[in-house]
């Protein structure tokens, strides 16, 4: 479905440059949830965003089933197959247009029809009742702007979603929801997901497999049986996975 | 308070843009240069009445045939750089008015002087100067443009240094002085104020004020507080109300004189409505004058129907007309004339457009549609000379003091086409003058009697009167306002500019 | 058992707002010993607006009330803004929540913690500059000369957050509210900072009020925790006891935890329930030390 | 093993300590001969915009002379001239050749330091500048400094005291300063501080008693007169400009108290004023060490604006109070067609513009750590 | 549903329709709104303006253009409320026509020149790179040029008149916008929202338009109510240079500017409109400073 191939990915130009991606290769198959991990700073919205087209300054190659992206420029078509869900849902919509607006922008953009219909389906599909289509951004939780934007990003009928982190800004409980609708929805539709977090259980339930990325490059690819067996190669990862479990009160 | 040997005069200034008298025709530059330089002929500021006098000039011969006149050059008259002035300088400084072609050299062309001839025309020979002229014109007529300021004698040698190619100086003297007269220019800072300094070696005496400072001032409400606070000696451009405001000061006097400028009323002929002799009557009689002598203009402007100014030789006093929406109504009327539009184009001083809109509101009552509009002098003056302005109002001034000066320019007009492009004012608003009446302005410059002349222009305003589309209607009055220590203040009366020499100050 | 370091009864903060009065804490209740008091909750539960009514930080048109809110048994409500001065800084310090808009953009960190320190302390430059270097090596930056000279933006979010706590225990204060002290630190930094704050409690006898939204670490680093629900304290619990909490609500919010050790196929959802916002709760005071 | 170690190893401060390969990031200040190098290739670019915006205004003025149908012609010959006259003029101002080439000449000579005869004064461009900007300089920069000795505070602790009547009192002087017709204001001003009560000198730079008693220096009276140790000549100047600047000073403390206090609104209600008081700073420690230095920037745009905008914009005010200044001089340009003075004064008027732009902006990089 | 005041209504947090949501949000601005008495005060002002500038010919006692010179200069009286001018006319009435003016050319400032500037400065903010350079340069050069000259080149080019006058403010007058507008394209531009939309295949110019737009529309609001004062006195500015409105027309620039020959002893003639203009423009002020509590996201936080 998704082929990274070498990519690097920096900011900048001579001596300002900052190399934010370098070297990274990956390959999601169909329908597989793929997590990507590290500390923050490491590089890993900045894959995401060069695969959308959000950063022009990359290299290397990336397709998706088998079609060749390039630069920033992306077909109407790559749209209508991937789609991604951002951070913070504070900040992913808009805060002058209604959930109705978005909504309605998103499907006419995609050229599709009976927009009412959509809408509703959209929003029964996040969970979100009728009652939310006419609300602004500011009269929505957390919780809710996340649906939103899951929506949205649904609206295309997309079959590959890049989601960034799409729970760090929420509270435990909501955090539960958004992640258990993101499962139903893979479940439904078959998706296929590339999930970024900082947060390895978060990933561990929600992906097959998972990349550990360090400082622009991927440390190692593992899937979720090793890292919850703590048998990751590198001993990077193995610190990770120890510091995630909590804190030991020094003695 | 002014010290006693400095005059401070506020005054709205910022129009000079030359001291060259060849090249300087604005009101406040000859205000300046008639200080600064002698004339072969003059006015005597203590009495006006006189008419012109012998100044540079002891005396003159006038030839029997008209065509030649001789002055004689003063004795032991000295040039602010203490050259002596000779009958070569005036000769020189004619010569160079004529061939620099600038400002005012019609006063000198007039009289078929040419850059070509000048120099055989105009010619110094010892202490005497020698003017030939081409055709027998009245000697009053030709010794009162000598008065004027492009008559200026200019000490040659300290020019010569200073020309620039053809230029005959004019650049160098355009900031600079080399006359004779009672001051030297001390300094000019345009918009901002002129400084004149006493000439201790002046022929007719030192002036009392050892400084006279003219400072540019806009506002009258401005120039008003100065004088009432003794910052200033005199207040030139007080508005009527400023001017009833102050008189009420015991430490203040207004002087009043009459000034050479009418304000009329052009009407265009290439105008189709304009050019309907009824409605050019019915004009006439749609002018408030008395309502806007006694209420905005009061006190500044005065009833005034003649293009000789009260002042000059042959000025009449004939003021025919009056205010009558009725009779103008019915004179319209009985040409078939209900209704019309017709625009005006009026430079943005307070006075014309208070003018303009009192017109405007008479004239709707006679069914006509005026429509103003506002510009500035640059621009009002463009469309005026392209003849595109349907009804002028505006001021003309005289240029030298003879009735000529007006009546060559409303009464004369040599060749109405439209692409000569003359400057006569008759031309400008497409006037094809009468064969008739421009001979009988022709003639009475060659009058060489003084009373029949001043017939002939009686006879010719009479005449332009009854059908001329200029309409005068008003003639200025100056009013300046002073301390009343300042005496002797002359301001050049209708037909010159002002003059500070014999200026005092009381106590 | 020590008298109680700070005491807190019936704390309310009302905000108004368009569509009336809006109670953001309602009658929150507790003391704080000599030990960490961890307090958690959903977002906007109103664990920020209690730490900050402790040290009279409610902009206007905000209020405050309580029935008793007192530090080593003086009363500290409604105190002049001059005597409230006394108290910051140098008896109640507090770690803000975004270190990214916490620190002022336009001084360096060295003049910021040296203000700090010399403000409550009336220290000299020399010996402030000393401390701070000091604090700041405390807190395991790794470079502090270089730090102490450089400005807020030219840190990362996980050094500001040290930065500020360096800051805030500069002055040596009695009390410590920290709020979300370790939200922005990698999970590897966060354990020496916690060290520091341990530290501190169990050696200088600070009171530490530890806010956070982590539930399993509220539970292994604190003493005691209150459980925040709508502006108001539904359970207070030693922290060993956490995950055998009764109220429903601290119950739904450790099960909603994925939880790397244990896989479930489908994460539980927490079921709000109205009653939740006002039934009665008997606290225990003070606590269960 | 222990955790912490490891980590601490692997990238602490990851951020902020640049990677062994890349170079410094963003976030790190990095010191050297590559900021220097960037810094030269900042003011470079500077002065090239400069550049390009002063070229752009001179082809602006160009074309406005151009097309504006106000005749420079006349004015030079008058009222009475003849046609012929009037082509030799025409010729003479060079208006005859081809519009590019009357063009290139003009910028030719605009680099050459010549920016001609100024036709409604008859004098050079230049000497006329160097008369009239001092003058407007003079007075702009005292009405500034008098806006921004009480605008700042007075936003300032409208700003503290959000509410109070201190800001509602701020708030009216303020907008009273912004709604007056200045010239309505100032002949109010002069019947009633000069024409009655006599405490302040008249239209005009300086009493007849002083005029051109002081060598020139710099043009600026004021300025003048304390080179020379004038005492009496500094105080009647003082005396003439007091009432124009306090003007125009009240104009511009409208606006820079309003901007002043949104500034510091904004501030105050940012997270790191918090902590500032945390410490236990005092209020006023934490208003103006704090909150104020952090709108030092911005404010120092709108004060620059602000001046900028005084040199520009004080026509009535120099009208009114008969103040030889650049204004007055470049308007009168204006209605006469007399483009090369336009042009000259645009030239002065647009380099300060841009020059003080500058200095905002250099200031910018100096007071703000974070401009980089 | 149906014992749903309508304020309620309003104020629900789940609105049904599109409609309700817009109103509600109108609403809500509107509480805000009217918390700021001087705010209030402002609005009261401004809608007094337009209803006098509705019925003048019913409110005016005389004809604004009916002139009686031997009647000029007359202090307030019975006859005449605020006095007469030089030419005699009634004060009060020429107020009164005037204001029409005024609203002609607040209104016609306040469309253009935000428009412009919002325009040129989103498209520079937008895209960036040399686009930027050439419209930022461009917006400099027009800065940095004196207003007044551009505007008296404009009126002299295009002909005296009020609407040629207008044009002209309002043709000098975008810069600040522009720049304004440019900024705060900068910060948005970056912002999540932006690039989602682009995800959904959103062109540059549905971006600029539906989504930059109305973002940078509120602090353009707020500006202008603001400059509305600097506005009306620029227009006054050109009418004191006899630019500005043609007589007899009544535009209370003009009128001031008329009357300040006779300050010295006639003060109401000037006054008045001073006075006129100084309410109008301390109206739209203090609906500014109201304005941004609403729509300035920065302010509202209190
Ligand atoms: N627009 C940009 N300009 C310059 N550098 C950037 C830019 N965006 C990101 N970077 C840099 O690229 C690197 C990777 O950033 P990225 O946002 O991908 O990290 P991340 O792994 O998503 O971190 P987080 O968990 O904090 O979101 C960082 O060092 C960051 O500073
Ligand atoms: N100025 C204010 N006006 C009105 N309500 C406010 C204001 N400030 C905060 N609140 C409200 O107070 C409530 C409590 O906020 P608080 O910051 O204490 O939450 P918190 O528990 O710290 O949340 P988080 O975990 O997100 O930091 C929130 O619902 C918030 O919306
Ligand atoms: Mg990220
Ligand atoms: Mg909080
Ligand atoms: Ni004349």
């Amino acid at each position: 479905m998704l082929d990274v191939q070498n990519l690097h990915v920096w900011f900048g130009q001579s001596h300002n440059r900052v190399n934010a991606v370098k070297g990274v290769s990956f390959n999601v198959p169909r329908g597989e949830s793929f997590g990507l991990v590290g500390e923050s700073g490491s590089g890993k919205s900045t894959i995401l965003r060069a695969i959308t087209g959000l950063i022009e300054t990359w290299s290397g190659d990336v397709s998706v089933e088998g079609e060749k992206v390039q630069g920033s420029r992306r077909s109407r078509g790559f749209y209508k197959k991937v789609q991604m869900v951002f951070q913070d849902p504070y900040a992913s919509l808009h805060p002058r247009h209604s959930v109705d607006a978005v909504l309605s922008e998103t499907l006419r953009l995609q050229g599709m029809t009976d927009i009412d219909a959509r809408i509703t389906k959209l929003l029964d599909a996040v969970g979100l009742g009728k009652g939310f289509r006419f609300r602004y951004p500011h009269q929505l939780s957390g919780g809710q702007r996340q649906r939103v934007a899951i929506a949205r990003a649904l609206a295309a009928e997309p079959e590959l979603l890049l989601l960034d982190e799409p729970t760090s800004a929420l509270d435990v409980s909501v955090q539960a929801e958004i992640l258990n609708l993101l499962a139903d929805l893979r479940r439904e539709r078959g998706l296929t997901y590339v999930m970024v977090s900082h947060d390895l259980s978060v990933v561990s339930h929600m992906c097959d497999r998972l990349a550990v990325m360090r400082g622009g490059e991927m440390v190692e690819i593992m899937d979720v049986a090793t890292l919850r067996s703590h048998q990751a190669a590198s001993e990077y990862s193995r610190g990770l996975i120890q510091a995630s479990l909590g804190y030991e009160r020094a003695s | 308070d002014t010290p006693k040997d400095v005059l401070v005069v506020a005054d709205q200034i910022d129009d000079i843009i030359t001291m060259d008298t060849a090249q300087s025709s604005e009101f406040s530059g000859i205000n300046i240069t008639n200080n600064l330089y002698d004339r072969l002929v003059d006015f005597d500021p203590l009495d006006m009445e006189a008419g012109f006098k012998p100044a540079l000039a002891e005396s003159w011969e006038v030839s029997d045939d008209h065509k030649t006149i001789t002055f004689k050059m003063r004795d032991g008259v000295k040039f602010h750089s203490g050259n002596p002035v000779r009958a070569e300088d005036a000769a020189w400084s004619l010569q160079r008015a004529v061939k620099l072609d600038k400002g005012l050299s019609f006063i000198l062309t007039q009289f078929g002087l040419t850059p070509d001839n000048v120099d055989e025309n105009v010619k110094a020979d010892g202490d005497k100067l020698i003017i030939k002229l081409d055709q027998p014109y009245a000697y009053s007529l030709v010794l009162n443009s000598l008065t004027a300021s492009v008559a200026s004698v200019i000490d040659k040698e300290t020019v010569l240094p200073h020309v620039e190619g053809d230029d005959f100086g004019n650049k160098w003297l355009g900031q600079n002085e080399a006359g004779s007269g009672p001051f030297t220019l001390a300094a000019w800072k345009p918009n901002e104020q002129v400084q004149l300094a006493s000439f201790a070696g002046y022929w007719n005496g030192e002036p009392a004020m050892k400084r006279v400072i003219v400072r540019h001032v806009q506002e009258s409400s401005a120039q008003r507080l100065l004088l009432e606070q003794g910052d200033v000696d005199v207040a030139r451009n007080l508005s009527p109300t400023d001017v009833e405001g102050v008189e009420t000061k015991d430490t203040v006097k207004i002087v009043t004189e009459p000034r050479g400028r009418l304000l009329y009323m052009g009407l265009n002929q290439n105008d189709k409505l304009l050019s309907n002799p009824a409605v050019i009557e019915a004009m006439k009689y749609l002018v408030d004058y008395k309502g806007m002598e006694g209420s905005f203009l009061k006190g500044q402007w005065k009833v005034h129907q003649n293009i000789v100014p009260t002042g000059y030789l042959g000025a009449s006093d004939d003021n025919p007309w009056t205010y009558d929406v009725e009779k103008a109504k019915k004179i319209l009327n009985d040409a078939g004339i209900t209704s019309g539009t017709i625009k005006t184009v009026v430079r943005d001083i307070a006075d014309y457009v208070n003018v303009a809109q009192t017109l405007q509101a008479s004239m709707a009552q006679a069914g006509l549609t005026l429509e103003i509009q506002q510009m500035t002098g640059a621009q009002v003056l463009d469309a005026y000379r392209a003849r595109q302005v349907p009804i002028f109002i505006g001021e003309w001034g005289t240029d030298y003091a003879d009735p000529n000066t007006n009546v060559s320019t409303f009464a004369i007009n040599p060749n109405n086409s439209p692409d000569v492009k003359h400057s006569e004012l008759a031309w400008r608003n497409a006037w094809a003058v009468p064969e008739d009446l421009q001979k009988k302005a022709m003639a009475a410059t060659l009058e060489g009697d003084a009373d029949k002349r001043k017939q002939e222009y009686l006879d010719i305003q009479q005449e332009y009167r009854d059908i001329a589309p200029i309409v005068p209607l008003f003639q200025k009055i100056g009013q300046d306002a002073m301390q009343k220590n300042v005496d002797h203040w002359n301001s050049g009366g209708a037909v010159a500019s002002v003059y500070y020499r014999q200026v005092t100050k009381g106590e | 058992m020590s008298e109680p370091l700070l005491k807190v009864r019936n704390l309310k903060v009302t905000f108004p707002t368009r569509t009336g009065l809006v109670d953001v804490v309602r009658g929150v209740s507790f003391d704080l010993g000599r030990e960490r008091l961890g307090v958690v909750g959903e977002s906007g539960s109103g664990k920020s607006m209690t730490g900050r009514s402790v040290l009279g930080l409610i902009r206007p048109p905000g209020k405050v009330s309580a029935d008793k809110m007192e530090l080593d048994g003086q009363s500290i409500l409604n105190l002049s803004p001059r005597e409230m001065r006394k108290i910051r800084g140098r008896k109640i310090s507090m770690v803000m929540q975004d270190p990214k808009f916490s620190l002022n953009p336009v001084m360096t960190i060295g003049a910021q913690i040296i203000e700090a320190y010399r403000q409550s302390t009336g220290a000299g430059r020399t010996e402030a500059k000393r401390k701070a270097l000091d604090m700041l090596a405390a807190v395991q930056i790794r470079d502090p000369e270089r730090v102490f000279n450089a400005y807020p933006h030219e840190v990362s979010g996980g050094m500001g957050q040290r930065i500020m706590i360096a800051m805030m225990l500069a002055p040596d204060p009695e009390i410590l509210i920290a709020d979300e002290p370790t939200s922005a630190l990698d999970v590897s930094v966060r354990a020496e900072v916690l060290n520091i704050m341990d530290r501190l409690v169990r050696d200088r006898g600070m009171g530490l009020i530890f806010i956070s939204h982590d539930l399993n670490l509220v539970s292994q680093f604190c003493d005691r925790v209150l459980i925040m629900y709508a502006g108001r304290v539904v359970e207070t619990l030693a922290a060993k006891d956490l995950h055998q909490a009764q109220h429903p609500y601290t119950r739904g919010l450790l099960n909603s935890l994925p939880r790397l050790d244990q896989p479930v196929e489908r994460l539980a959802v927490l079921e709000r329930q109205e009653s939740w916002r006002d039934e009665e709760i008997e606290t225990q005071f003070p606590g269960g030390l | 093993m222990n955790v912490s170690d490891t980590v601490k190893g692997a990238g602490g401060d990851n951020s902020a300590a640049p990677a062994p390969h890349s170079p410094a990031p963003n976030g790190a200040p990095s010191f050297g001969s590559s900021a220097l190098g960037r810094r030269l290739r900042l003011f470079g670019g500077l002065l090239l915009s400069l550049a390009l915006t002063l070229l752009g205004l001179l082809v602006v003025t160009f074309i406005i002379g151009r097309v504006m149908p106000i005749d420079p012609v006349l004015k030079i010959v008058g009222e009475r001239a003849t046609q012929a006259q009037y082509d030799a003029a025409y010729r003479a101002l060079g208006l005859d050749q081809p519009l590019w080439r009357q063009f290139a000449i003009y910028v030719w000579d605009v680099l050459h330091g010549n920016f001609g005869m100024s036709i409604s004064t008859g004098h050079p461009v230049v000497s006329d500048l160097k008369r009239v900007f001092p003058a407007t300089l003079e007075l702009a920069a005292l009405g500034t400094l008098i806006g921004v000795s009480v605008g700042v505070p007075l936003g300032v602790i409208a700003a503290a005291r959000r509410g109070g009547w201190i800001d509602q009192i701020a708030r009216v002087v303020a907008l009273v300063g912004y709604s007056m017709p200045i010239f309505w204001l100032g002949l109010m001003g002069l019947l009633v501080f000069y024409g009655i009560l006599g405490w302040v000198g008249g239209p005009g730079r300086q009493g007849i008693l002083f005029d051109g008693m002081v060598t020139e220096r710099t043009g600026m009276i004021l300025i003048d007169s304390l080179i020379a140790g004038d005492w009496a000549a500094f105080r009647d100047a003082f005396s003439h400009i007091i009432l124009p600047a306090t003007l125009l000073g009240y104009f511009s403390l409208a606006y820079i108290s309003r901007m002043t206090r949104s500034f510091m609104l904004e501030q105050m209600s940012s997270e790191y004023i918090l902590t500032a008081r945390v410490k236990g700073l005092s209020e006023t420690r934490v208003i103006w060490r704090h909150a104020f230095r952090n709108i030092a920037v911005p404010l120092v745009t709108v004060i620059a604006l602000s001046f900028a905008s005084l040199l520009e914009g004080s026509v009535l005010t120099e009208i009114i109070f008969s103040w030889p200044g650049i204004g007055q001089y470049v308007t009168k340009a204006m209605l006469a067609g007399d483009m090369n003075a336009v042009l000259g004064g645009t030239v002065v008027i647009g380099t300060c513009f841009i020059g003080l732009n500058l200095l905002s902006d250099i200031l910018y990089r100096i007071l703000d750590p974070r401009s980089e | 549903m149906s014992e749903m005041t309508r304020r309620e209504w309003l104020l629900s947090d789940a609105p049904q329709t599109r409609r309700q949501a817009r109103l509600g949000a109108l609403y809500q601005g509107w509480l805000t709104f009217r918390r700021n008495k001087l705010a209030m005060l402002g609005l009261i002002i401004l809608i007094l303006l337009v209803l006098t500038a509705i019925f003048a010919p019913l409110l005016s006692p005389y004809s604004p253009y009916a002139q009686n010179l031997g009647d000029r200069l007359k202090p307030p009286s019975a006859a005449h409320w605020l006095g007469t001018d030089s030419l005699g006319r009634d004060i009060l009435s020429r107020l009164i026509w005037g204001s029409r003016t005024t609203l002609f050319i607040v209104g016609t400032v306040a469309l253009i020149a935000p428009i412009l500037g919002l325009f040129i400065g989103t498209v520079a903010g937008f895209a960036g790179g040399w686009v930027d350079q050439v419209l930022m340069r461009v917006t400099d050069i027009f800065l940095a040029f004196p207003k007044l000259i551009l505007a008296l080149a404009f009126v002299a080019a295009m002909g005296p008149g009020i609407g040629n006058a207008v044009l002209a403010l309002a043709l000098t007058s975008w810069p600040p916008y522009a720049r304004l507008a440019r900024a705060e394209t900068l910060t948005i531009r970056r912002a999540d929202f932006i690039a989602a939309a682009r995800l959904q295949g959103a062109g540059p110019f549905r971006l600029l338009i539906r989504h930059i737009w109305p973002l940078c529309m509120s602090s353009m609001i707020v500006r202008v109510a603001l400059d509305m004062a600097g506005i009306i006195l620029s227009a006054a500015g050109l009418g004191f240079l006899g630019l500005g409105a043609q007589p007899p027309l009544a535009e209370w620039g003009a009128m001031i500017s008329d009357g300040r020959s006779f300050i010295m002893d006639y003060w109401w003639v000037a006054a008045m409109p001073g006075l006129a203009i100084f309410i109008v423009s301390l109206a739209f002020n203090l609906l500014g400073d109201g304005l941004r509590d609403v729509l300035d996201p920065k302010g509202a936080k209190e």
